[in-house]
């Protein structure tokens, strides 16, 4: 049974169906589109139950030739970590359509059209983890951009059509050098393999010169760290965080930024072991510079602007994703692949409960709110706990997987990891000043007449939550998804002085 | 003999003598084009040009394209050309001054290279075997061996091209037609209106002036008080400058004084 | 005479034509240089048809005066059309293209 | 194994479900909120009561058990397994902190009465008791960092119980911040251990020690990982700054959270780990320098403080120091540590009790010069303070003359210069504590009434009196009690194998009765000095006077830490933040948007060559065939 593309067609048709009803039954096509993503994460549900744990290879295989000229195929199949991404968007798809049930009326297009671009979205964060070649994944990379750039550029606020512009653009670049990378490989193979190939599994076979292996290396890497972000590339995310509906910014963040960290996993470390292993104490410090300049960016907008403040302690949390996938260790890469799960509910969570605060309060400075303990109780209390998830309490999910990286760095890199464990302190205060600032202290003028969550906010934050704590005890149930892909992986790379 | 045979890549004689009487005359043509300031006189010499073309054709064993190229060019397209100049008005001559800066003398230099480039690369272009000439493939005669190779081999093109010629056809009538805004008029209402403006003289147009030594379709004839009447002649005629004066024909009035 | 002189020729007037498109701004004229350019390419081709000794060159001529034909039609519609609204026959007066 | 082992995870359920249920129960629960509160807490006492004489019935050496609960996380070699230990060790923590909290929690009902969110502070102590108990019953460090965190937050919460008040919002954070940094020793353990043993359980670390796996530089960097964790989770030097600004909670929090148990937790770690610090002599002498230095500075803040909750404060600073000073010096250290830690509890607990009962009595004041002559008033809380008082500064035979005097005999036995110089400062600290001390209570219960206007005291309701009748039994009898027959000691001897060491035949500096003679001459010295500076027919100014000595003007300010911090962190980390804003903006956000300037420049360059005049395109068109012919040309040369 071809799960994958079942799974991957069924957003699409459903956004087909929701682009046809007319503009003004909006009730019925948000209506629509929750029924339908609901239906797809229940799909992915029911797949992942068929989901082989023991193994480290793909599952649910699907391979037809598409364009036999160029040996392009239509590979699809999921390994555990692409398996867990899935979900992800899966889950966080119909929590993101209940949960901004009410954001696209300010948009340049109608409301049904930004529920169809979401189930296409939702197809194309299906096909880009689930794609086996490096030809079909190139496609859903780019073509994620498309929805999103209309998402953004459509729905947004503030300076919306230039947010959307510098994503597009950034991302863009970085998928052409990507492209010129996917030739390169395309074109080694051919030399090499007698046949032409962009299946990952036959392009693992190539043995690359180094200074090829490092180009083409760069390509990807860049590529990835762009969408990660890793500093230095990681100017577009506050923008187009900001600019963005939180709808869009939490499957941005929390789902589509993962497949730069995906990327390197998958393509980084598996195609190119010795430019890896070469450039990967580089690629540390970039990490440690990302946790650290995150979290400061993150503590000097903790008097500015919410949603800005939320996508710099994500690139601080990016930097930990990085430093985990690139200390070459089993705890490290586990931890890494958990991590990006994590972070997609954490940051979901903080992500939708701003975007009520700013619209209850309409305003996104984080010193207009004050006292919101007091008056709204129940929103005070998520975000506080979707905060502590983000610095990483125990007890919370993101500890595990953040205490996971910091364990694997340390045993390769003790020093990299001392100065990744002070990061912990500076995500105490990004987290905590706001805190102050916006739930503690009197309740300022504005504020008194806020409304609590209502029961569709309710629902919708409820999964998220849930989800947190429970992986915070239970993360085994990930985790024994993740590592057999994660420890073939890291044992493929063969490092020297390993058991 | 043969007249168009090819002896070690050499024409016959009389071919050469006929290129090198022609060819000078088509380039001077040519210039001729770029420089002359009447879009008429260009024609012309676009109609020359082409003849002379018409006639290489045939030298070159190309006997149906040399006809097919006086019959449709000389004869088709370039009337074409001179029905549009009649439509937008041969007043409407080119003033040769140039007004973007810097066009003439980048024209100049660009044909120049592309001239020099191209004869340069001829020149050192090389087949790698002998002319061979058509002989062997005209045999059955230069028609038959287009058709033989157009109805076969080419038949899909040829179809599409008559695709494209019927478009092109249809595009030009679409392009010229004008959608008509008010009912068309009746004979009637066409006549009530010309009494009612009276813009026009209702009689009809004066005839131009009748004069026995000069076929007077150039000269305006004379209203009651001796003054020329405009409408008389064509516009055109007028915006040729080549209105003759009617005071020339005048009956001498001192005479007439005279004998009073 | 070598038959390379027909190629010669043949470059010559296409240089000319389009020396003629660079510098005529009356659109009738413009478009007989073009006509001069299409004629002179054709000669090109008939004089390779029989350098080679194959009749494909004529054929490609042939359809080069087709296709030409078409681009007079269409193309003089043009013309008239631009005349019809600007009472200009002039290219330099339709600029639509730079606002 | 046994029934009582399958028991243990109650321990922590019972408080953490009422937690839970309180807290999603919302406004309905809030009238019952505080009774199910107290009977958790009651119900996790009385499982660990259970726990305590089934161990009491088993032989010494297997007195500990464990309860597997389940596989926590697995990767690798890395494999930690939710499974609590309850041992000796863990046992007297689980009394305390639930004998303890109950109590607090009984308090609290009449304490909390006037609060609407009497049922949200119930569900942060449950909170606060699940997160501990986590913490003494956690077998691996990583799940004992899980309870270290989980009490730093409900420390958070419940010192910003009342986060209205900004002031009290920032102490909440700043405690929670302090905490942080300890915690990244904690982290840094974890990471060392499993790097060093493969292990991160307490018992596979102590075997890997054992079977001399490292390195000693291995064991110290571990070891000053673990001291910098207990520095931070104790309040000691030089972490130390948050714990007078945690006074802003609630008092029953001050008396639990920042006096009885949490605060005790580094002393726990340091214990718990005696396996490394035994092996590791660097760090060991580092627990004893934190020690001492903490002992004093507490205790000089304390002689400082007119605020009667951050002279108390101040106290436990001190007392805390005390006993970090005492794990550092060896295994006969540890007993003595965990049995001021005991003592402590008691007296400690009570008189923050007791100092509530006054603030509850005298409209929510804290400052002391507005108290005066309160013992009429307050009869039950003055002697109960005053027992508790009494135990503090080590008068025999109460509890707190039991438990430090053998600290400073220790300490005096350490030897050579160390055992002088340690000895003369535990002497000196008991002076100084017992003239703040003296103080304190002077000018709280005698002389003369210096109330603002509108005060009323009245004794506290019975539920509120009972729990510090309660601890004062403790204070008085604790120490007694422990200490016969070295019964304290012997207990947990296994534990720290201090029994082979041989306590009693070891050759002493002093022999201990001179030792208790100066304890107790210093303590008289200290209390003199208190009786001629603040007893009787002296008048106490109710405004702080301000010309005071540089010295007293530097401990009001708390020796300065804060501005310390504030010079040496707080100031450059703000540059630093502002300086990253700047440079983000500027440098890389600017060199992305300059390429884009960049771009705009040459396309509006190149926007002139579009002049709308077909005949210029056409001259361009003629340009790149003259391009492409001469690059054709070239090519064919």
């Amino acid at each position: 049974m071809n799960w994958l593309t079942i799974l991957g067609l069924l957003p699409l048709i459903g956004s087909a169906a929701v682009f046809l009803l007319p503009r003004e039954k909006e009730v019925l096509a948000k209506q629509l589109a929750l029924g339908i993503s609901s239906l797809v994460a229940v799909a992915g549900l029911a797949m992942a139950t068929s989901f082989d744990r023991g193994v480290s290879g793909f599952q649910f295989v699907e391979k037809y030739s598409w364009i036999p000229a160029f040996g392009i195929n239509y590979g699809l199949g999921v390994d555990g970590m692409a398996l867990l991404l899935i979900l992800l968007a899966l889950i966080l798809t119909p929590v993101v359509i209940l949960a901004c049930w009410n954001e696209a009326e300010g948009g340049r297009w109608s409301v049904k059209t930004f529920f169809a671009l979401l189930l296409i979205l939702e197809t194309m964060m299906i096909g880009v983890f689930a794609a086996t070649d490096i030809f079909l994944f190139y496609l859903f990379f780019e073509a994620m951009l498309i929805p999103v750039y209309f998402l953004i550029g459509g729905y947004g606020s503030g300076e919306r059509a230039a947010a959307a512009v510098k994503f597009l653009l950034y991302s863009l670049f970085g998928g052409l050098l990507m492209l010129a990378s996917i030739i390169g490989l395309y074109v080694v193979s051919g030399d090499q393999l007698g046949a032409a190939t962009f299946d990952v599994s036959e392009l693992q076979k190539l043995s690359l010169n180094n200074q090829t292996e490092l180009l083409l290396f760069l390509g990807f890497f860049i590529a990835f760290a762009i969408k990660a972000p890793l500093w230095p590339f990681h100017t577009w995310l506050p923008d187009a965080a900001k600019a963005a509906t939180p709808g869009t910014s939490v499957l941005l963040l929390g789902v589509l930024d993962k497949v730069g960290t995906y990327g390197m996993i998958r393509f980084c470390l598996s195609l190119f072991p010795d430019a890896s292993k070469q450039l990967g104490p580089t690629i540390i410090v970039l990490s440690l510079i990302s946790i650290f300049y995150g979290a400061f960016l993150a503590i000097w907008q903790s008097n500015g602007d919410i949603k800005r403040l939320i996508s710099y302690t994500s690139i601080s949390h990016f930097g930990f994703i990085t430093l985990g996938i690139f200390a070459f260790t089993a705890q490290g890469q586990s931890g890494s692949i958990l991590y990006m799960v994590n972070h997609g509910f954490s940051t979901a969570a903080l992500f939708l409960i701003a975007g009520w605060m700013i619209a209850r309060r309409n305003s996104s400075k984080v010193a207009d709110f004050g006292g919101l303990q007091r008056v709204t109780p129940l929103l005070a209390w998520t975000f506080f706990i979707a905060g502590l998830s983000s610095l990483a309490l125990p007890g919370l999910s993101s500890f595990v997987s953040e205490f996971l990286v910091l364990v694997g760095t340390f045993v390769r890199y003790p020093v990299a990891a001392v100065i990744g464990t002070l990061g912990i302190i500076l995500a105490a205060l990004y987290i905590l000043i706001p805190v102050q600032r916006a739930l503690h202290g009197p309740v300022l003028p504005g504020n008194e007449n806020l409304k609590d969550l209502n029961l569709r906010e309710k629902i919708a934050i409820a999964p998220v939550i849930a989800l947190i704590i429970a992986f915070g005890f239970f993360p085994q149930v990930l985790l024994n998804v993740i590592n057999p892909g994660a420890q073939a992986s890291v044992a493929a790379l063969n490092i020297e002085g390993d058991k | 003999m043969n007249l168009a045979a090819i002896i070690e890549n050499q024409t016959e004689i009389p071919e050469a003598v006929l290129f090198f009487i022609l060819s000078p005359i088509m380039v001077l043509s040519a210039l001729g084009m770029l420089l002359v300031k009447k879009a008429v006189h260009s024609a012309l010499l676009l109609a020359v040009i082409m003849i002379g073309l018409a006639i290489f054709y045939i030298a070159n064993q190309a006997s149906f394209l040399g006809i097919v190229q006086i019959v449709v060019y000389t004869g088709a397209v370039m009337m074409l050309f001179l029905f549009i100049l009649m439509l937008v008005g041969v007043d409407s001559s080119d003033s040769l001054e140039e007004t973007i800066r810097g066009q003439r003398i980048g024209a100049i230099l660009g044909s120049l290279g592309v001239g020099f480039l191209l004869i340069s690369l001829l020149s050192r272009a090389d087949l790698g075997r002998p002319y061979s000439g058509l002989d062997l493939v005209n045999v059955e005669g230069n028609v038959q061996a287009i058709a033989n190779t157009l109805f076969t081999r080419y038949v899909w093109a040829f179809e599409v091209i008559s695709a494209l010629l019927i478009t092109a056809a249809l595009g030009a009538m679409v392009l010229a037609h004008r959608e008509r805004l008010l009912p068309r008029k009746s004979q009637r209402e066409l006549a009530a209106e010309r009494v009612r403006q009276n813009v026009v003289p209702v009689a009809g147009l004066p005839g131009p002036g009748t004069y026995a030594q000069h076929n007077a379709v150039d000269i305006p004839a004379l209203l009651p008080d001796g003054t020329p009447a405009d409408l008389s002649v064509s516009k055109v005629i007028a915006a040729r400058g080549e209105l003759a004066n009617p005071s020339t024909f005048r009956m001498n009035e001192k005479k007439e004084e005279g004998q009073e | 005479m070598s038959l390379d002189y027909y190629l010669y020729l043949s470059a010559l007037l296409f240089t000319i034509g389009a020396a003629g498109v660079l510098i005529r701004r009356n659109a009738i004229v413009v478009f007989m240089c073009i006509e001069l350019m299409l004629n002179a390419s054709n000669l090109a081709f008939v004089t390779f048809a029989r350098m080679n000794g194959s009749i494909d060159g004529q054929i490609f001529a042939f359809f080069t005066m087709v296709v030409a034909a078409c681009e007079v039609v269409v193309g003089l519609a043009i013309i008239v059309t631009i005349y019809r609204s600007r009472r200009s026959a002039s290219v330099d007066d339709a600029r639509l293209l730079k606002l | 194994m046994n029934v009582t082992s399958q028991m243990l995870v109650f321990l922590i359920a019972i408080p953490l479900f009422s937690a839970a249920l309180l807290l999603l129960g919302g406004r309905a629960l809030d009238k019952v909120g505080h009774i199910i509160g107290t009977l958790a807490s009651t119900a996790a006492f009385a499982v660990g009561v259970i726990e305590f004489l089934a161990m009491l019935g088993r032989a010494p050496e297997n007195r500990a058990v464990t309860q597997p609960l389940f596989t926590w996380i697995e990767v690798g070699n890395f494999n930690v397994g939710a499974t609590l230990l309850l041992d000796q060790l863990s046992v007297c923590f689980v009394l305390l902190i639930t004998g303890v909290g109950t109590l607090i929690h009984i308090y609290s009902i009449a304490y909390m009465s006037h609060d609407k969110d009497r049922r949200r502070f119930f569900a942060y102590l449950n909170f606060f008791i699940a997160a501990m108990l986590l913490l003494v019953l956690g077998d691996s460090y990583l799940s004992l960092y899980v309870g270290w965190e989980g009490v730093g937050l409900a420390s958070y919460l419940l010192i910003g119980f009342w986060n209205q008040k900004p002031t009290y919002a920032t102490a909440a954070k700043k405690a929670f911040i302090a905490n942080r940094v300890g915690d990244v020793g904690l982290s840094l353990a974890v990471m060392i251990a499993f790097v060093q043993f493969g292990s991160v359980s307490f018992s596979g670390v102590a075997e890997g020690i054992e079977a001399g796996q490292t390195s000693s530089l291995a064991l110290n960097t571990l070891g000053l990982a673990l001291l910098l964790a207990a520095v931070g989770k104790s309040a000691q030097f030089p972490l130390q700054a948050w714990l007078g600004d945690a006074m802003a909670g609630p008092t029953p929090v001050s008396a639990l959270i920042h006096a009885a148990t949490m605060v005790t937790a580094g002393v726990y770690l340091i214990s718990r780990s005696h396996f490394v610090f035994d092996a590791a002599s660097v760090a060991q002498l580092c627990v004893v320098i934190v020690g001492a230095i903490t002992l004093l500075f507490g205790a000089i803040i304390g002689m400082a403080k007119d605020d009667i909750k951050k002279a108390l404060a101040a106290s436990t600073m001190s007392q805390i120091g005390y006993m970090i000073l005492a794990t550092g010096l060896g295994p006969v250290g540890y007993a003595f540590a965990m049995m001021h830690l005991l003592t402590h509890g008691f007296f400690k607990a009570g008189m923050f009790l007791g100092a509530g009962s006054v603030m509850h009595g005298m409209n929510d004041e804290v400052d002391m010069r507005k108290y005066g002559g309160l013992r009429k008033y307050m009869p039950i809380t003055f002697a109960t303070f005053g027992l508790g008082y009494l135990a503090i500064i080590g008068v025999p035979p109460f509890a707190g003359f039991y438990s430090k005097d053998k600290i400073i005999e220790i300490a005096l036995d350490a030897g050579g210069a160390k055992g002088i110089i340690l000895g003369s400062i535990t002497l000196l600290g008991a002076a100084i504590t017992a003239f703040y001390m003296s103080r304190v209570m002077l000018m709280t219960f005698f002389g003369a009434k210096r109330w603002e206007a509108g005060a009323h005291p009245h004794e506290s309701p019975a539920l509120m009196t009972i729990p510090m009748i309660v601890l004062a039994i403790g204070s008085v009898s604790a120490g007694f009690f422990f200490n016969m027959g070295d019964r304290f000691i012997n207990f947990l001897s296994p534990i720290f194998h201090s029994g082979e060491s041989g306590h009693g035949e070891k050759e002493h500096l002093l022999p201990p009765i001179v030792v208790s003679a100066l304890a107790l001459t210093a303590v008289a010295i200290g209390v003199s000095i208190a009786i001629a500076k603040y007893g009787r027919g002296k008048a106490i100014p109710a405004v702080a006077p301000s010309d005071v000595s540089l010295w007293t003007k530097v401990a009001r300010r708390d020796l300065l830490q804060d501005e310390f911090n504030e010079t040496l962190f707080m100031r450059p980390g703000q540059e630093l933040t502002k300086a990253l804003a700047v440079i983000d903006e500027k440098v890389i956000d600017g060199a992305v948007r300059g390429v884009g300037s960049i771009t705009l420049d040459v396309a509006s360059g190149l926007r002139k060559t579009q002049t709308g005049f077909v005949r210029s395109y056409a001259l361009w068109i003629t340009v790149g065939a003259v391009g492409i012919l001469a690059a054709i040309a070239v090519m064919s040369l």
